[in-house]
């Protein structure tokens, strides 16, 4: 079932976290809402799932497979939502959680009790936890409960599945497993799932569509390659991985940061503006002498070889600190050594105007 | 899941909690509530059950009394907020006055209902000393004497402390002026003047001697027997023979002052109340039957003065003669005391104001 | 508020917490400390208990069981558990229902509520009794009218319960509310994104979770409301065998001088409390039991 | 602010019932029965009123009240600190049974510890004849009430400060300890502001329960004339003496004071966040 959000705003008391909002989720797909703190993401998750109520605005609308289902409650949405702390019922196992959502039920369809125990044994299948039905929530590990609440999600079939940082609460390796565990499953169930993160590896490594969301607006919306290769603005450039800032300002049609001229990007002829250059580790390129190409002098403060790329520390000629990231290969090329001076170029440039500071 | 039974069983019965409860009195047998105040307590026990007997054989109707007892002030508060006393036998007439007054449950003139005032017994006040009276108390004035401890209740909320308080006034007033008709003599006006600035002054020291007040005069007998506090107590004469028949025999002795108060508790049945429940003919017969001989007896053997004459003569040698006022003779009724001694800001309360 | 009212954080025999590494305390401080909390709890509580007793045995114990062969007695025990078999579902009710809006809910005025909700705790008792007499009394608002309809309130059993329940008004809910505050609104809103209806979420999720403060809250309730004297001598009108609760009977007794039967039925107050704490020790350690079961514990990992 | 609601909407449900219903019973048990009391006091002149809870008597009760509450409630926070150390801190034999006896006098009827009270400090009394060579009556003096008022309050400031304490983080006192404090370093600058407000809130919960007090007090108060008259005493003493009006404008004074503390106990709270802690 598709998605559709059409200007959404949500504000409590003077605070406002989502400015109008619109967002189009379609069917089968698993899209991650990723953003910082505070950015709004988790609200409209709940505003999707009906456990939070927006601004009334007449263009506001949430279409579940174009049928407006801003009217209807919590319950008859036929969402599964997953809690970022679960919230398994800690008086109830495993299996009266998972078969809560149908054994509550009014009479007339609710499935027969053997009905409920086959549903119930086939979730536990499906999250590998068979055998742990009579456990309570509290002898059960993080990535099982987490499991279990997911399971709780599906017993009801819903339509479409949410979940609010699924992974949050885990350490980093149950986090790794059950993140292809939950892609496996969604390529398997094929059902429309959201998922909140802050983990911006999470959203790259599991969403079909990743939307980025910062202070309730949405940044951007597209594919883990889009974002990474074109991120739309300087916020959506800095927040997915490591990026190396340099400030400067354009004069003349050109970029000027230090010793570096660029040719500035279409748009961006105003001289005197403050211009801002993006540049990832990976994509910046480093030589012993200068080549020709815009360069910046550096001077190497940290070498960091063990691991799979070679990362270098550097400090730029006004004392910036410069990361830079190059395969084993390449820096076997040139070998550099702490305390050399060398020269820096970007092989891809982003510059960007200031409207968004780090 | 029993929780959930047991909690919406509880959530009904919480429903129609309290407002819905019936009212009590629905028995079939008359019932009269008989409202009296401290130490009544074991005579009434003992004339009610005399009563029920008395008024079977007569009627046969079984009749069960109610007992209500405390502090005179608040049984008197509580028929007035409407207590359904068919009777009151307070310690006072004040108090009776008060629910005639401030309740209209019964005409003002109630006390000429009755003979005798419609006090069918009288008391007055005495002292109990500890056995051998180690401080040699023997009348009135040994009282404010320094390092004297003395205990009575306090005559704010207590009908007893009142009667107590105004004994040792008299008691000063008979001294100075030798004879207390002279008190409403106009040409001795001045004289009695002088008379009550020396009584206040010997109550204040007398009060001065006072280590505890008790609300109640229970709470003082049970102070001085009990806990041991004090060296004299004024008291009820029934009560002193009580705490000693009681409490400890031979542990206390009873000092009879010169000079006390004729205390008249009063009786009295309650018009409206009785009209509601029906049960006034009973009701009065109630209380006349504590002027009868057999009443009389029992009234009599709980220490208090009789009136029946008969009876009287037969107890004479139980109680001690002494000389005893009125407080009509010397306070000119009770209204014309309190209003002088009790209320707030009266001599009373003076007496604790700091200088 | 009222005493031992953070039942949810409350773990006192807790081995961990028993001082060591930083936490060692050198042994003459440490005995210090026990000897004087020994002593001020002796001091204080056991002495008092011990004389109770040894005034109500004090004529034997054949005279002791007397005491409760006294119909009044009995129809003061009665009264006793009427009065507190009303009044503590009342306000358990109350309890629930005030819970569930004050902590699952934010509105305007809440902390004004929950400050009205403790009010009936600070008030005097002498108040708490005094208020109905001005209401219902026969010269208050509603006390004529009532006396014309044959209504009694007032120095009847509904006064006793009003009184009663006044006092005793804020012990549930102030259980509830900050244990309903700390678990927060998740499982409730996990209940109703499955379908679940208002009452099945209320019966099925909210109410198991909170059912050890629940019993908490209801056994002090009933200690308070069996224990009551001052708000309820007001309304009473200690009219013997019938409108007089156990601790008004006490009061009746110790003034007819029958002091061992006063502090027998004081004795049985006492027992009631102390069977009071055993239940609320009891429900204190299944509560912590369930609180444990929420710390993580190192089942196997995925 | 433009932007506030009365209720922030919630998908919960049963809003309307529960505050309805809340509200009701709230004013049928609590609000209407006290408002009588504010009427009927209003029944007054301003200038009686001023009289009535001026007058000396009633000054000289507040004095008892409210300087017996507070000696009560200061020194159960001072041996109460000592308890809730003891009970979180230390294992001694017995220690079970002496945590669930610290609420003894919450569950104990007033009037029993009233007449236990009395028989124990009176001057025959087991305790009272040991304090009477001294030259200290403890009974029918103000250090009567006093005691009965430490009594009835010794569970309030242990209760509220038990959780404080246990919820002491361990690493906090090993920092400290690691920047060179002492032991009494520590819990002057640590511990005691940490748990300052539960410390504050046990004794104003304690001072607010000893000012209504009645049940336990009267026994062994004495209650002399400007001594050892406690003020709900003197509103039962104008009661009997038919003075409604007078007896409630006292108790006027005394609710207001209540709620006063009250308020000041859910500042204290709101301001240090230990009670209301919003979870998530």
């Amino acid at each position: 079932m598709s998605i559709e959000l059409r200007s959404i705003t949500k504000t409590f008391g003077s605070f406002t976290a989502l400015r109008d909002v619109s967002l189009k989720i379609p069917d089968g797909e698993l899209v991650a809402l990723l953003g910082p703190s505070g950015s709004g993401k988790t609200t409209l998750l709940r505003i999707i799932a009906g456990l939070e109520s927006f601004d009334l605005r007449p263009q506001s609308e949430i279409l579940f497979q174009d049928r407006n289902v801003a009217g209807q409650c919590v319950g008859d949405r036929q969402v599964g939502f997953v809690f970022q702390h679960y919230a398994l019922f800690r008086h109830l196992t495993v299996m009266e959680n998972i078969a809560f959502g149908l054994r509550v039920r009014r009479s007339k369809d609710r499935p027969s009790r053997s009905a409920i125990r086959d549903k119930v044994r086939e979730l536990l299948r499906l999250i590998q936890l068979e055998g742990l039905e009579n456990r309570y929530p509290a002898q059960l590990s993080g990535g099982q409960r987490q499991r279990v609440a997911l399971a709780r999600a599906l017993a009801i079939e819903p339509k479409v599945l949410l979940l609010d940082e699924p992974f949050g609460a885990l350490d980093a390796k149950v986090r790794q497993g059950l993140r292809r565990w939950l892609r496996r499953l969604h390529d398997e169930i094929h059902v429309t799932s959201v998922f909140v993160t802050h983990d911006q590896e999470e959203a790259l490594e599991l969403a079909d569509q990743v939307v980025v969301m910062n202070q309730g607006r949405i940044e951007q919306v597209g594919t883990p390659e889009d974002l990474f290769h074109r991120p739309a603005n300087a916020f959506v450039m800095d927040f997915l991985g490591s990026v190396n800032l340099f400030h400067g300002r354009i004069e003349a049609g050109k970029a000027v940061f230090g010793s570096m001229v660029l040719d500035s990007p279409d748009g961006l002829e105003i001289d005197g503006e403050s211009a801002k250059l993006f540049v990832r580790p990976h994509e910046l390129e480093l030589h012993t002498k200068p080549n020709g190409a815009p360069s910046l002098r550096a001077r190497v403060v940290r070498i960091q070889s063990a691991g799979p790329l070679v990362k270098i520390e550097l400090a730029s000629e006004s004392g910036q600190e410069v990361q830079l990231e190059m395969s084993h290969e390449r820096f076997r090329e040139e070998p550099v050594a702490v305390g050399n001076d060398v020269f820096v170029s970007p092989r891809d440039l982003r510059v960007f105007v200031a409207d968004y500071s780090i | 899941m029993s929780l959930r039974r047991l909690l919406s069983s509880v959530a009904l019965a919480a429903m129609t909690f309290g407002f819905l409860l019936p009212s009590l009195a629905t028995a079939k047998d008359i019932e009269l509530l008989n409202v009296s105040y401290d130490p009544t307590r074991e005579l009434y026990k003992e004339f009610n059950a005399a009563f029920s007997q008395y008024w079977q054989a007569r009627t046969g109707d079984t009749v069960t009394i109610q007992q209500s007892h405390g502090g005179a002030g608040k049984q008197a508060r509580a028929v007035i907020d409407g207590l359904e006393a068919d009777v009151v036998t307070l310690a006072l007439a004040y108090d009776i006055d008060a629910i005639a007054e401030k309740a209209d449950l019964l005409p003002a003139d109630w006390q000429k209902r009755l003979p005798d005032n419609s006090a069918p017994y009288t008391s007055t006040i005495v002292f109990l000393v500890r056995k051998g009276n180690p401080k040699g108390v023997k009348d009135w004035n040994d009282l404010a004497r320094p390092g004297i401890s003395v205990i009575t209740p306090n005559p704010k909320t207590s009908g007893g402390a009142r009667w107590n308080y105004l004994a040792a006034w008299g008691y000063v007033l008979k001294k100075e002026l030798g004879d207390l008709a002279r008190v409403h003599d106009p040409k001795a006006a001045a004289e009695v003047a002088k008379a009550n600035a020396k009584a206040r002054q010997f109550v204040t020291a007398l009060f001065k001697n006072v280590p505890v007040l008790d609300s109640g005069a229970r709470g003082s007998t049970t102070t001085f027997v009990q806990r041991g506090i004090g060296d004299v107590f004024i008291s009820w004469e029934n009560e002193a023979y009580l705490a000693i028949k009681e409490l400890g025999p031979g542990k206390f002795e009873i000092i009879t002052p010169s000079i006390s108060i004729l205390a008249e508790p009063p009786v009295a049945v309650v018009d409206k109340v009785v009209d509601k429940h029906g049960t006034r003919s009973v009701a009065e017969a109630y209380l006349r039957f504590l002027y009868t001989k057999q009443g009389q007896e029992l009234v009599a053997k709980h220490y208090y003065r009789p009136r029946h004459p008969e009876v009287a003569k037969r107890y004479r040698g139980q109680f001690v003669d002494v000389a005893l006022f009125t407080i009509d003779d010397v306070f000119g009724g009770w209204k014309k005391a309190q209003q002088t001694h009790f209320a707030d800001g009266g001599l009373f309360d003076q007496i604790y104001q700091p200088k | 508020m009222a005493a031992g009212a953070t039942l949810q954080q409350h773990t006192p025999w807790n081995a961990s917490r028993e001082g060591h590494g930083i936490r060692a305390e050198i042994p003459w401080i440490k005995w210090t400390f026990v000897s004087v909390t020994l002593g001020y709890l002796g001091l204080f509580l056991a002495v008092p208990l011990a004389a109770v007793f040894t005034e109500a045995l004090r004529k034997g114990i054949g005279a002791y069981l007397e005491s409760f062969q006294d119909p009044a007695a009995l129809a003061a025990i009665r009264l006793t558990l009427l009065v507190a078999a009303i009044a503590v579902p009342a306000n358990l009710v109350f309890g629930l229902a005030a819970a569930w809006a004050i902590a699952k809910f934010n509105f305007l005025g809440k902390n004004l509520l929950t400050t009205l909700i403790d009010l009936p705790f600070a008030v005097s008792p002498v108040i708490s009794g005094l208020i109905y007499v001005l209401l219902f009394g026969q010269q208050g608002w509603l006390g004529p009218w009532l006396s014309s309809h044959d209504v009694n309130v007032i120095f009847a059993v509904p006064g006793i319960v009003l009184a009663t329940i006044f006092v005793t008004f804020p012990f549930v809910a102030r259980e509830l509310i900050p244990l309903m505050q700390e678990q927060g609104n998740e499982e409730e809103e996990a209940a109703l994104v499955l379908g679940a209806g208002a009452w099945q979420t209320f019966w099925r999720v909210t109410l198991p979770n909170v059912k050890w403060a629940l019993l908490y809250g209801v056994i002090l309730c009933n200690a308070r409301a069996m224990g009551e004297f001052g708000a309820v001598s007001v309304v009473s009108g200690h009219i013997r065998g019938k409108t007089n609760t156990m601790p008004l009977h006490v009061e009746i007794l110790y003034n007819e001088y029958n002091f061992v039967a006063a502090f027998a039925v004081a004795s049985l107050l006492a027992i009631l409390a102390m069977v009071t704490l055993v239940a609320k020790t009891f429900v204190e350690w299944k509560s912590r039991q369930s609180v444990e079961l929420l710390e993580p514990t190192t089942a196997e990992e995925v | 602010m433009s932007h506030w609601k009365f209720k922030q909407r919630s998908v919960l449900p049963g809003f309307g019932l529960a505050l309805g219903y809340t509200l009701l019973y709230l004013s049928l048990i609590v609000l209407i029965p006290l408002s009588a009391l504010f009427f009927k006091t209003a029944t007054m002149t301003w200038g009686r009123i001023w009289d009535t809870v001026s007058d000396p008597r009633v000054v000289a009760s507040y004095r008892l009240t409210f300087g017996a509450s507070l000696a009560a409630a200061a020194t159960n926070a001072a041996f109460g600190f000592v308890v809730a150390w003891t009970l979180v801190r230390h294992h001694f034999p017995g220690k079970r049974l002496v945590d669930a006896v610290v609420d003894l006098p919450f569950a104990l009827p007033t009037a029993v510890s009233g007449i236990a009270l009395t028989a124990l400090y009176a001057e025959n009394g087991w305790i009272g004849r040991w304090l009477e060579p001294l030259g200290i009556q403890a009974a029918f003096s103000p250090l009567g009430v006093a005691i009965a008022l430490t009594f009835i309050g010794l569970p309030f400031v242990v209760r509220t400060l038990q959780p404080a304490l246990e919820d002491l983080d361990v690493e906090v006192e090993e920092a400290a300890a690691s920047l060179g404090a002492s032991r009494f370093e520590t819990f002057r600058r640590i511990i005691l502001p940490t748990v300052f407000p539960a410390l504050l809130t046990g004794f104003a919960l304690a001072f607010a329960r000893a000012l209504g007090e009645y049940g336990s007090v009267v026994f062994i108060a004495g209650n002399m004339p400007m001594k050892t008259e406690i003020t709900p005493l003197l509103i039962i003493v104008k009661l009997e003496q038919y003075d409604y009006a007078g007896a409630t404008a006292i108790a006027v004074v005394t609710l207001i004071a209540s709620f006063a503390i009250l308020l000041a106990i859910n500042l204290i709270q709101w301001w240090s966040g230990y009670r209301y802690r919003i979870g998530g």
